[in-house]
Formats: structure tokens, C-alpha cells, sequence
């Protein structure tokens, strides 16, 4: 066990810190609830994703050709000790996340296990560089948690899938250019050995996205429409039929996203600082023995996610497989994120309740926004109950129900 | 020894469920919640017809005279149909500030239009710290100034004062930081100098304003009770506002698990009803637990300020500390159970999970109320 | 709505509570950890039980020709309500709880529901007297929650049963008189449908117990094995092979009785006594703002239980139907009880795990006891997770899984 | 950056849990938990073989000079099997208050001694208020006589009194109610006026006592440290304490997991196995989920105390306050996936739930390690 950085490693960091300096404007501060519906807003965060990409921020740890900096001498586990400490100082510095982070995290890792070369040739770099923003086309309006019993088909015409169906709860379908998608290529097999992972250009005819409005108000989410829309059979992802087995390798990754932990962390230190600033009965709320037990109950845990991920990271270094910790970060992280958000309401009292576009809002309002959001993200991506599921039965070995 | 409701109150609870869930269905809420104003006038005046703005009236004023047991049933079933509107702010805490607060003239004044939905009124008590329970950091402050009171200051999450016709007001009129500086008065909304201002907020079927009030003129024979003595009225309008909204809470519990339930029933997953699932009956089962004892709580909080008023505040606070919390976590669960249409504005449910958060925050938090109940309890 | 007494029953009050100060002793308190182990103590206990029923304030409720004072005219209204003010007068004056419990809150009313006439002038009067002592035989090794697949057999041999196999958990079988017991009468039936309820008399021959040891130390509860044990025919009740029906009508006092709010009321006074007295940090433990929320949120807890007992005391009043009332109140109050023990065992802090026999010890060990004891009774009498089952499909009607 | 394990301490761990799986399997921890001494000495004489007990003794004194997460790995062993024995208290406590605290000479005296397992000792800091965060509690006394000390007063909850041979013993030596009047004494368990009485005590596998002392004169060559120096080395134990206990919670609701599981894989009911119910499923599940992330809050503050020291005294609140809680639900939830048979004497379960009891109650339950969480964070 060594947390200590190598002077190199240091130096990278104070790199990274100058460069954020300059970088993040105040003005486009990290949390800005809701900013998916805007227009201009996307524009400016593919910009930054550009930026990011372009002073080596991204991904550093995929190989080289495909965009990364990843050499097959090894640096990676350098590299993935720099992307590290990237993601930190990032939200140190409350930078912007990655609007393209869907092709980051978890279709670009699943094409580099998958993908055929001019698949990884075609599509990572502009991956990286936030120029292809990607949605994930797995719900259907009859198949949430038993993903596996989607029915959007695609049949076989000559080079081309013909793809008729409907998606749901698509994530940013409504500005994404591509969208990787679950389809049943043979609906006489059993559930999941008739499924078939391909990328559709959003841009295809045929396709309706219609935007659906979220608890938030905001239209986060959309219903994807499918009338006959033909995808070419190069844009197929592993084996015809065998796309359940790639669609789990971008579930996990999912997981791990939502369960990431500089999220949690940043989300923490605002709750503090808003305990901090807020009086109650003239004193800062924080100075109350009974919400400095709930805050700190809830440092531990933020704590605790942090060395975890630290774990994780050199389990990764070490090229040890993370078994289900992905389904545990999605679950511990998504709840603990939800309870940070609950609390800072509580810490609000009646301004907890403002909507960000009220006067007197605290925060811009990110609060209430964030409430509901986590309580969003802990049904999405495989709800609580799906991942105590998955621990259960493949991280403890219990028999199936 | 009768721990349950009489046949009257029965009655009303039964003919309150009947008619909003007629005149006031999810649609109407949504159509409500979605509109500008955040109340219905036509739902506003059947609820005048049924006589529930004069619940708590005496029959001399021309109410039915009743007691918080029956307000707190009426307002369990507002919290079912998630009602929106001033009606508990104007029926329950105005009215009784002035069926408590005030003389016999002012009485005569107000409580037959209050009685009958002629007038509407709201308290507004906060002020930018948001704090209700300290007397100290009141701001705003009443001159006399002849035959009136000049009053200035801002008040915050002042409910509905938008559509009200009457304010009451808490402002201090002494030096004093303590209790004994605070007086309430009764204010026209369309006074001058009074500047009104929505503030938008999350649970859609509450509304609250800023007020502004700039010199505005107030007679001085709308002084509610006596001068500097506004606190103690405050006090037990919080109890009420507790209880109040302990019972609404109680309903929108009661909701919540039935709408989850509805759900389980018809929706499949894995070739089964999700209902089947034994993770989805357990949460389920453990919402059932936590809202049937917590029913008792309600009533036995409304019966004490009906009969047993040494016992009120303390019921008060523990009403409102379990039915925030319940009423909170139940719509979680249940917005859960649904899955992701449970997150959709297109579904009803989030109506009530934001407002299971209003309930939660206002008036106390639970940590304040279980602070109080502790200190009144001895401990 | 009207919680006052009338002056009938304000005046039955000031009885009930002049003649427990004169007849409770302050040296045999109501918690007395383990005290079922000790045969000098149950013969007190017995002795305490039969002054309570001669001074008429046992089970006033039942008729008057079984032992109780209830009139065919009608008056048992009154003496509900009368049993409860001795039920919560005994609370206050913390005297010893009934040793027949099982006898008076289980087979007591089952017998007078499903008994024959003869049954009920045989053994009523002597449960309520406190000279018949009952356990309860339904568990075995291999069914547990699974109380249907029970496998104790009795065969018919003329005007006898001829009962073999093994009951298990059978609490107070080490000197109860009789014993209420499943078995199966039908192996080739479906398995609800082959069990009857037969009363055994504990001193036949053929029965042996055996004691188990709790967690606690205490052999409070045992294992029972029945070779060849010739039970009459008499002591049947209800059909045969209709026990089921019988047993679930037991089981349900049970549950009301493991879900009692007295006791929960006793144990929580007991925790808000030891908070005032005990120090830390120079001041009173329930001075620290952070114990004052958890006590208070214990207090809520307990005072909506007994408020939720008033108001099915009502129901019953007015001979409405519980419900699945019952699951509930186990369900809840044993959560509730546990959770009073775990609070006390934070304000004793070290002193919290001193054994009964220790010197130091507070309140002569009972937290320490009761902490187990009371998560024993979360898993007997049917676990909470077979409670959540009921409600869930009995209460809700959520279809079986 | 490297959050894991080096070679070594791989080496460590799985050499502890054989060595603690073949020499103290349940049957022998049952052997000793019903026995009166609540030690083994053969298992002790293992231990001090493999060198655990010089584990933090440097190698100059004959120990291995490993740190403290060389010590939390080895605990997590010590939690799984639920040893009992002093080693918690002799190898980690009074070692490393010797090794902190003394000078060269007690050093040498002592060191070479625990190092070997030839010598126990243990740590007496509690008396009757069961407070050790606070001097102004301490009620011994140690007056200066000659070449010694005479100290006089009672110490409760001291662990293993009964059989270590050297207590180290904190006595106020001067009139001030601070941490300045605080000395610490190496005390010969044998010395003429100390008589020790066990306590008994729910975990079995903890023992503790009480300990009189009446006129016990200790050589003055036997203060540990400076004159009044006392507190600061106390502060630190209670750190060390709280790594310690929480690295044999990790280790302790890991096993009862591993418990819990393997008994829902063979129990069969409703013709079913149990762990194939949600409900199991799901109770088990979500003691994976508080465990897991837990491990990496016990390797992190006990490397803090190696290498971070500032950190560390928050590093160790924040280990103890999540693992007392952590293994007392794990262990509560074991027994119930256990059912009647985890509430018996003869299943061992039950062994565990209380060790988990103790660990979460002694040196500070979880609410003072968050609010020094919240005080050393700054809230």
C-alpha cells in the first residue's frame, strides 16, 4: 500500500491543475442541473470535451491508434494512474464532465473487447474527441429489468438490418448521433441467445425520438422509434445472436459509471459547505450535534467509496478481474448519492424545496434537482433490486429463484 | 375508552374521499399543478359548498363547529388526492388563528367569510432564515403610526399569498429580540405597498410567495389579539400546521402504497407479475407497517387538541416527525416500484413524492420535531 | 374518540392499582433475565398467576362458566376494557407477567373458537388459574417457517393417537403441564390438509424433553421427542386433518401476543430511566442531543404502537375483523423491542455487556438479556420475513410468489 | 499509488487464516469461551511463534517491526475466527504503548519480553464512569513515596487482567482535572495490593475485570514516559483501539457472511433452499454491499497510522464508527438467515454476534467516533 504519487506522477498532477485553472470557467460551473435540454449548452460541452481530449485528458489508458495514449510497450498502468488523477482534479476544480461519456465509459471499452478493427478505427477516436455523442438503446416499454425480453427486431435484408421497435428511457437521444442498440435477430431462440448488439446512426430515416419529461421537468429521456430503419450488417457488434454477452460487458461498465465515486465525493463537499454557510438559531447548521452525526455517517461512507475505488483502481493496475464491484458501486453509490441530496434538503429546510429557475434558490437549485435525479439513477442502469440480484447470485454463489 | 371515529366522522371521511375523488382525480391535479395559480377556484368553492372551510367555525359564525380530530380526517383525504390549494393554510391555520387570536369583533369580521369561501387567508411567518421556531430572528417590523399600524419588511414561503384575500402577519412591535415583541396582523393582499412575488417550486401542488411589504398602512383595529402578543398564537399554529400536515401525510402514505401496489399488480417482468417478486411484497409489507401504527399517531395528535390540550404540542411533534418521514420514504418505495415510469412527469406519482418533501420540510424538519418531543417529553 | 375512563372504570383503576401495591413485591420484579430456568421461580410465578385469577383479573373476558366473568347478557365490552386497564396497571407497577401466557393468550381462545364443549369445561378454568401450564408444539427440525411440511406423525389406534416424531423450540416444555401440538394424521394428503391439532398431556409416557440452550445461556427452550405416545382421541380439536385451520387461528394470538405494546412501553421507560441516570461527559446521557433524537424517535415508535393497540382494542370493541393486524404488531413491536435494547446498550456502553451474574451489572443484566431475547422473538412466531409475507399477501393481495 | 496488499502481507493474511483455521477452529473458541480463563495458552504459544506477538516490536527488541497494517491484516484473521485471548490488548495496545511512550531502558526491559510471548501485558484505563475521552473522569491516584509511586483506586474493564502479567495503568498525579495531571505506570499484575476480580461478560470471547488497587507501590523506574506525559499515549491507543477493533469487525462480519451463506445454501424450506428466496437473497446481498467498501476503510486508516499520521486519528474514528456498525447488522442479519438455530448455544453464531456487540461498545460506540469524525473534519 503506497498512496504516495512519484515525483512524475506529481508533477503531471500540478500540470493538470494549471491547465484546469485556466480552463474551467466559472461561469460553466460543473452542476448545472437540467442543462441537457439546451441547446447551446451541448454545443459548449462537446467544445469542452474537445479541449479536454486534445491537452490528452481522455482516456489515456486506450491504445494509441484508437485515440489513447497506450503504447503496446505498456505504460498503461501509468496511464491509468494519470487518468486517475485527472478525474480527480476535475472535480476538485468542479470542471464540467464529459457530455460524451457514454462512448467514453461504456460503448468505447465494449468495442475495444468487441469490436472488429475498422469498427475500433471508425468509431473510437471520434469517440474520444466528444465529436459522436452516443445513447444506449437497451429498455423497452415492456422490458426494464428483464432487459433480456426486449422485442425491437431486426431482420436480414441483404447488407442491412431492418430494425422496427420502440427504446426507452434513452438518455440523450435527442442530440446523440449514434446509438448502440439491442435488437432480436432470431425471435425463435430462447430470450437471450436471440439478440444481436449494433450501432445505429441516428441520423437514419426512420427513426422518431421523442423526448420524454422527466420527474425534474427537464426532458432527460427519450422514447426511440423504429420504422424500418436499415442499418448496415457491418455495424454489427460481436456474433449475430450472441449480443447479450456483449451487452453485459456495457451494463457493467454502466455500473461502474453510475457508481462512480468522484461524483459522490463532489456532491459531499457541496453538502458540507452548504451545513457550513446555512444558520439555524444562529448558529451554522453543521455546528448541530445531531446533523454532525448524520454528516459525518455520511463522510465515512463517501470515505469508504473512495479508498474502495482506490482498491479497485490497483486491482485494475494489477490486471485483477473486479468481479461484481461493479454492481456493488451502482448500488452503495447511487443510494449514498440520494442521501447526500436528502440531507442537504434537510439542511435547506423550505429552500430546499425552490426550483432552480426561483428566486432566493440556494445552489442553483441543484439540490432538489439531485434529489430526484439519484432516485432516477438508482431505478436506471439496472435498479437496487436487479444489482442485490446479481451480488447475490454471482458474487455469493446463491441458486437462482 | 373509544380510540376510533364516530359515525359522523365516517361520514365525512367517506363523503371527502367521494367527492375528490371526483373533483379533484389525478388529471385535476396535474392540470392544476401545471397551471400558473396552483389552485382550482371551482374545486375552491365546491369544498366552501361542503362546508370544510368552516370546519373548524363556530356555528355562531356560521361554521359546522367541528374539532382538529375531524379536520386532521378531512386533511388525511386532501393528502389522498393530493389537493392542491390554500385550503389547509386558510381553513386550518388562518381560521384558527382567528377562532384563537382574536376578539370578538374581529371575529364577527372575518369567520362567517372564511366560513363560507368568501375570504381566503395564509400566515406569513418566515422570513429569510427560515427558521419559525426562534422569535429572534424576526425581521420585519410594525410602527403605529394614528389609527395604524406602518408595516415593512419581507416575508418568505408565504403560502398561496398570491390568491389569498387576507395575510396574517408576524411582525415585531418592540425592541424586544423575545417572544413578547411579536404581534400579528391581519393584512389585505391588495394593500399598498404589499408587492407579491411566486416563487416556483418543486412540489407543484403548493404554492408560496415572497411578500414584500414596503409601509404598508394596516388599521390598527386589525391587530389580531393583543400587541406583542403574536408568539403564543404562532406556537400553537405550528402544532396545528404539524398535525395538518402529519395527516396529509398519513393520506398521501396511504396513496402512494396503494398506487405501488396497483402497479405490482399488473405489471410483468420475468414472465411474472413484478408483485410476485418477494423483494417487491417485502417493501411493500414494510410501507403497510410503518403507515398503520402511524395512522393512531395522527389521530390520537388531532384528538389531543381537541381534548387534551397538555398532551397537543408533544403529539404534535411526534405526528409530524414520524408521518414526514414515513410519508417520505413510502413515496420513495413506491416511485422504486414503479421503475422508470415512476420517474416520468407522465406518471401521477411524482406529485405526491415532491410532495411527501414539502410535508417533510415544512414546519419543521424531523429532526426539530423529535428535538421537541424529547425536551417536552423530559428526557 | 374518547380516551377517558369512566367513573367506573376510573374507580376499577384506583382497585387494580391499590391492590397491586399491596400484592406486587419489590423483590420479584417483572424482569428477571432467564427466570424460567429456575423451579422455585416458576412456582412463584404459578402462586402470582393464581392470586391475579382469584383477585378476578385474569382473562375477565372469557364466559363466566369457563372461568372468566363474561355474561350471556352482554357485557364483555366492559370487561375488555376492564382487562386492559389491568394489563396496563401491571405495566406500571412492573409487576411479574402471567407464567400461563401460552395457556391464556393461545390455546385459551383457540379451545373456546375450535373446542368441544367438554374440552372447554376440562382445561379453561385451569389455564386461567395458572395450574396448567401450556407450550406450544408446531416447529420441528426441518420445518420452520415451513410449519405445513411438519412430519410429527399420529397414527389412530382405536380411541387413541399414536404420536411419534420430534418438536423442536418448544418454549417452556421443561415444566409446562400440557402441550398444543400439530401432527400429521394424513401423510398422503396435501400438506395442509393432513395435520391435526391434538392437546398431549406433557407426563405421558413416551415424551421426552429435552432442554436446548439459548444464546442467552438459558434453557428456556426445548426439544420434544414422542415415541409411541398414546394421546386420547378426546383431545382432539376441531376435525381431523383440519388442523391447519386451527393452528393459523393460534398463530395469530401469537403474533398479537409477541407483538404486545406493553411490554414495549415497560422496556422503553426502562431505556429513558437509564439515559437520565447514567453520565457521560459529566452530564446525563439523554442531555446529548444526538441520544435525545434516537430516543425520541423510539419514543414515537412506541407511543404509535400503543396508540395502534388502542385503536384495535376499538375494532375489537365493536367486533370488527383485525385484519392482518395481528403480522403487524409482531412484526413491528419485536423490531421495536430489539432496537429499545440496542439504544440501552449504547448508554451502558462497556457496562452494556456485563453478564447478569457480574458484578457492576445495571438493571441485573436485563439489556444485555433482553438484546438477545428480543431477537430471538423476531425470528419466533414466525421471522419478520414470513410476517412481510403475510401482509404483503394477505394484507395487500399481491399474488404468491 | 498501490491500495492493496504487498506480496508479504498476502503471505501474512493467508498464513493467519490456515494457522487460525487449524489451531483455533469454532470448537475451540466454544472450549475456551465456556472455560473460565478465556484464553488458550497453547494458542497463545502458537501465536507468539509465528511472531505475531512482536509483530510491532522492532527488530533491535527481537520483533518483526511490521506496522500497523501488517496488525489490521493480522486482526481481521484474529475477527474472523473470533480468537479470544489478550492479544488485541498485549501485542497491539500495551506493545505499542511501550514502543511509543517508554524510554531506551523500559524499552529494552520490556520489549524483548511481549516480543517473545514470554511476557503479557495489558492496558487499564477505565474506571466506574466507562469514559475514556475524558482526563477530568480519572479518579486513581499515584503519590510519590521514596523510590516509588503508590497508587490507589479502581480500574474497571481492564481486559485479561486476570492472566497478563503487566498492566499498564493510567493514575492522575497531580491536583489538575487536564490531561497534564495524567500518568501512566507498567504495574506488575502481581504486585502486593492489587487484587483483580473478572467480570462476567456477554462476548465470551472478551474478557474483562476489575481492578483494585490499594496502596500498590510500583518503582518508580516503572513510569512509562514522562511525569504527566500519560495522556497523549492514551489518545493514541484509543486511535490504535479503534483500528484494531475495526480490522476484527471486517474480519468478524466477513465470516458471519461466509456463515449465513453456506447455511442458506443447504437449508431447505417450502421445498426450497432458502438462499434461493429474494428476501436471503437480498438481506445477504446488502451485508456484501456495507462489507466490501468497509475493507478498504480498515486498510486505509491503519496505514495512515504507518504513513500518514495526521490523518490517522480520523482515519481510525471513521474505521470504527462504520465496522461496529457494519458487523453488528451482519451479525444480527446472520442469525436471522440462521433462524431458530442461530438464536441456540450450540450453533456457534452466536459467538460472533456478541463479539460484534463488544466491538461495537467498547472504546467508543459509533456515535462518539462521528462526532470526532465531524470534529477533526472540520464540520
Amino acid at each position: 500500500m503506497d498512496l504516495s504519487l512519484t515525483p512524475q506522477e506529481s508533477e503531471f498532477q500540478r500540470q493538470v491543475r494549471r491547465w484546469l485553472r485556466r480552463n474551467v470557467s466559472r461561469r460553466s460551473p460543473a452542476e448545472e442541473p437540467g442543462e441537457y435540454g439546451n441547446p447551446k449548452r451541448i454545443a459548449e460541452l462537446k467544445q469542452w470535451q474537445r479541449k479536454l481530449y486534445e491537452a490528452g485528458y481522455v482516456a489515456m489508458g486506450w491504445p494509441r491508434e484508437y485515440g489513447g495514449q497506450s503504447e503496446p510497450g505498456g505504460n498503461r498502468r501509468d496511464l491509468l494512474m494519470r487518468q486517475t488523477i485527472v478525474n480527480e482534479e476535475m472535480v476538485k476544480a468542479r470542471a464540467p464532465s464529459l457530455i460524451g461519456v457514454m462512448g467514453v465509459q461504456m460503448v468505447g471499452p465494449t468495442l475495444m473487447q468487441y469490436g472488429t478493427e475498422e469498427q475500433k478505427r471508425r468509431f473510437l477516436p471520434k469517440i474520444l474527441a466528444g465529436e459522436q455523442i452516443w445513447c444506449q438503446g437497451y429498455s423497452e416499454p415492456g422490458s426494464g429489468s428483464d432487459l433480456a425480453s426486449l422485442t425491437t427486431r431486426a431482420e436480414i435484408a441483404g447488407d442491412f438490418f431492418i430494425v422496427n421497435g420502440q427504446k426507452v428511457w434513452t438518455s440523450n437521444a435527442q442530440f446523440a448521433d449514434w446509438m448502440f442498440c439491442l435488437v432480436r435477430t432470431d425471435p425463435t431462440a430462447p430470450k437471450h441467445k436471440g439478440i444481436s448488439y449494433i450501432l445505429i446512426d441516428m441520423k437514419s430515416p426512420g427513426i422518431t425520438v421523442r423526448p420524454l419529461v422527466q420527474m425534474t421537468g427537464d426532458k432527460g429521456f427519450n422514447e426511440v422509434f423504429f420504422e424500418d430503419v436499415r442499418v448496415p450488417r457491418a455495424n454489427l457488434v460481436g456474433e449475430l445472436n450472441q449480443g447479450w454477452q456483449v451487452a453485459n460487458a456495457t451494463l457493467s461498465h454502466e455500473r461502474n459509471l453510475l457508481g462512480s465515486t468522484t461524483r459522490t465525493q463532489q456532491m459531499f463537499q457541496g453538502l458540507l459547505r452548504l451545513a457550513r454557510t446555512r444558520r439555524r438559531g444562529g448558529k451554522p447548521v453543521s455546528a448541530d450535534p445531531a446533523m454532525r452525526q448524520r454528516l459525518a455517517d455520511l463522510a465515512i461512507r463517501v470515505e469508504s467509496m473512495k479508498y474502495h475505488s482506490y482498491r479497485q483502481l490497483t486491482d485494475l493496475l494489477h490486471g485483477r478481474s473486479p468481479g461484481i464491484a461493479a454492481s456493488v458501486n451502482k448500488l452503495v453509490s447511487t443510494e449514498l448519492n440520494h442521501a447526500i441530496c436528502a440531507l442537504a434538503l434537510e439542511v435547506l429546510g423550505d429552500y430546499g424545496m425552490l426550483e432552480r429557475r426561483s428566486r432566493h434558490v440556494a445552489d442553483r437549485g441543484v439540490w432538489p434537482y439531485e434529489f430526484m435525479f439519484t432516485l432516477g439513477l438508482i431505478i436506471g442502469g439496472g435498479t437496487s433490486q436487479i444489482q442485490k440480484n446479481i451480488i447475490a447470485e454471482r458474487g455469493l454463489g446463491l441458486p437462482r429463484g | 375508552m373509544d380510540f376510533g371515529l364516530s359515525d359522523d366522522q365516517l361520514i365525512l371521511q367517506r363523503s371527502a374521499r367521494d367527492l375528490l375523488a371526483k373533483e379533484c382525480p389525478p388529471a385535476v391535479v396535474r392540470r392544476i399543478a401545471e397551471g400558473p395559480s396552483g389552485h382550482s377556484e371551482a374545486l375552491d368553492r365546491r369544498m366552501a359548498e361542503m362546508g370544510w372551510t368552516g370546519l373548524l367555525v363556530p356555528p355562531a359564525s356560521g361554521g359546522l363547529g367541528l374539532g382538529m380530530l375531524d379536520m386532521a380526517i378531512l386533511l388525511a383525504e386532501h393528502g389522498r388526492a393530493a389537493v392542491p390549494g390554500p385550503f389547509l393554510f386558510s381553513a386550518l391555520l388562518a381560521t384558527r388563528a382567528i377562532v384563537r387570536g382574536a376578539d370578538r369583533r374581529l371575529k364577527k369580521q372575518w369567520l362567517p367569510k372564511l366560513a363560507s369561501g368568501e375570504c381566503t387567508a395564509t400566515i406569513a411567518l418566515l422570513e429569510e432564515s427560515g427558521d419559525s421556531a426562534h422569535p429572534a430572528v424576526l425581521r420585519s417590523r410594525a410602527r403605529r403610526k394614528g389609527a395604524a399600524y406602518v408595516l415593512s419588511g419581507r416575508k418568505l414561503f408565504v403560502p398561496y399569498a398570491h390568491c389569498v384575500d387576507l395575510l396574517i402577519t408576524a411582525c415585531r412591535t418592540s425592541g424586544s429580540d423575545g417572544p413578547d415583541g411579536v404581534t400579528l396582523f391581519l393584512v389585505d393582499r391588495r394593500a399598498s405597498g404589499l408587492s407579491i412575488r411566486p416563487l416556483e417550486t418543486v412540489d407543484r401542488t403548493r404554492r408560496v410567495c415572497e411578500v414584500e411589504m414596503r409601509r404598508v398602512e394596516v388599521p390598527a383595529d386589525q391587530l389580531l389579539g393583543r400587541l406583542g402578543g403574536g408568539w403564543p398564537v404562532i406556537e400553537h399554529l405550528l402544532d396545528l400546521a404539524a398535525v395538518g400536515v402529519a395527516a396529509d401525510g398519513f393520506g398521501g402514505a396511504e396513496r402512494v402504497l396503494e398506487m405501488a401496489v396497483e402497479y405490482a399488480k399488473t405489471r410483468q417482468q420475468f414472465g411474472r407479475l413484478i408483485g410476485s417478486f418477494q423483494a417487491i411484497k417485502h417493501i411493500a409489507a414494510e410501507m403497510v407497517a410503518e403507515i398503520e401504527p402511524a395512522r393512531s399517531l395522527v389521530w390520537f395528535a388531532a384528538y389531543a387538541h381537541d381534548a387534551l390540550p397538555r398532551e397537543a404540542r408533544r403529539a404534535s411533534s411526534m405526528a409530524k416527525a414520524a408521518l414526514s418521514e414515513i410519508y417520505s420514504r413510502c413515496a420513495n418505495r413506491a416511485v422504486q416500484i414503479h421503475g422508470g415510469i415512476g420517474f416520468t412527469w407522465e406518471h401521477d406519482v411524482h406529485f405526491w413524492f415532491k410532495r411527501a418533501k414539502w410535508n417533510e420540510l415544512a414546519f419543521g424538519a424531523p429532526a426539530f420535531h423529535r428535538e421537541r418531543v424529547a425536551a417536552l417529553g423530559g428526557f
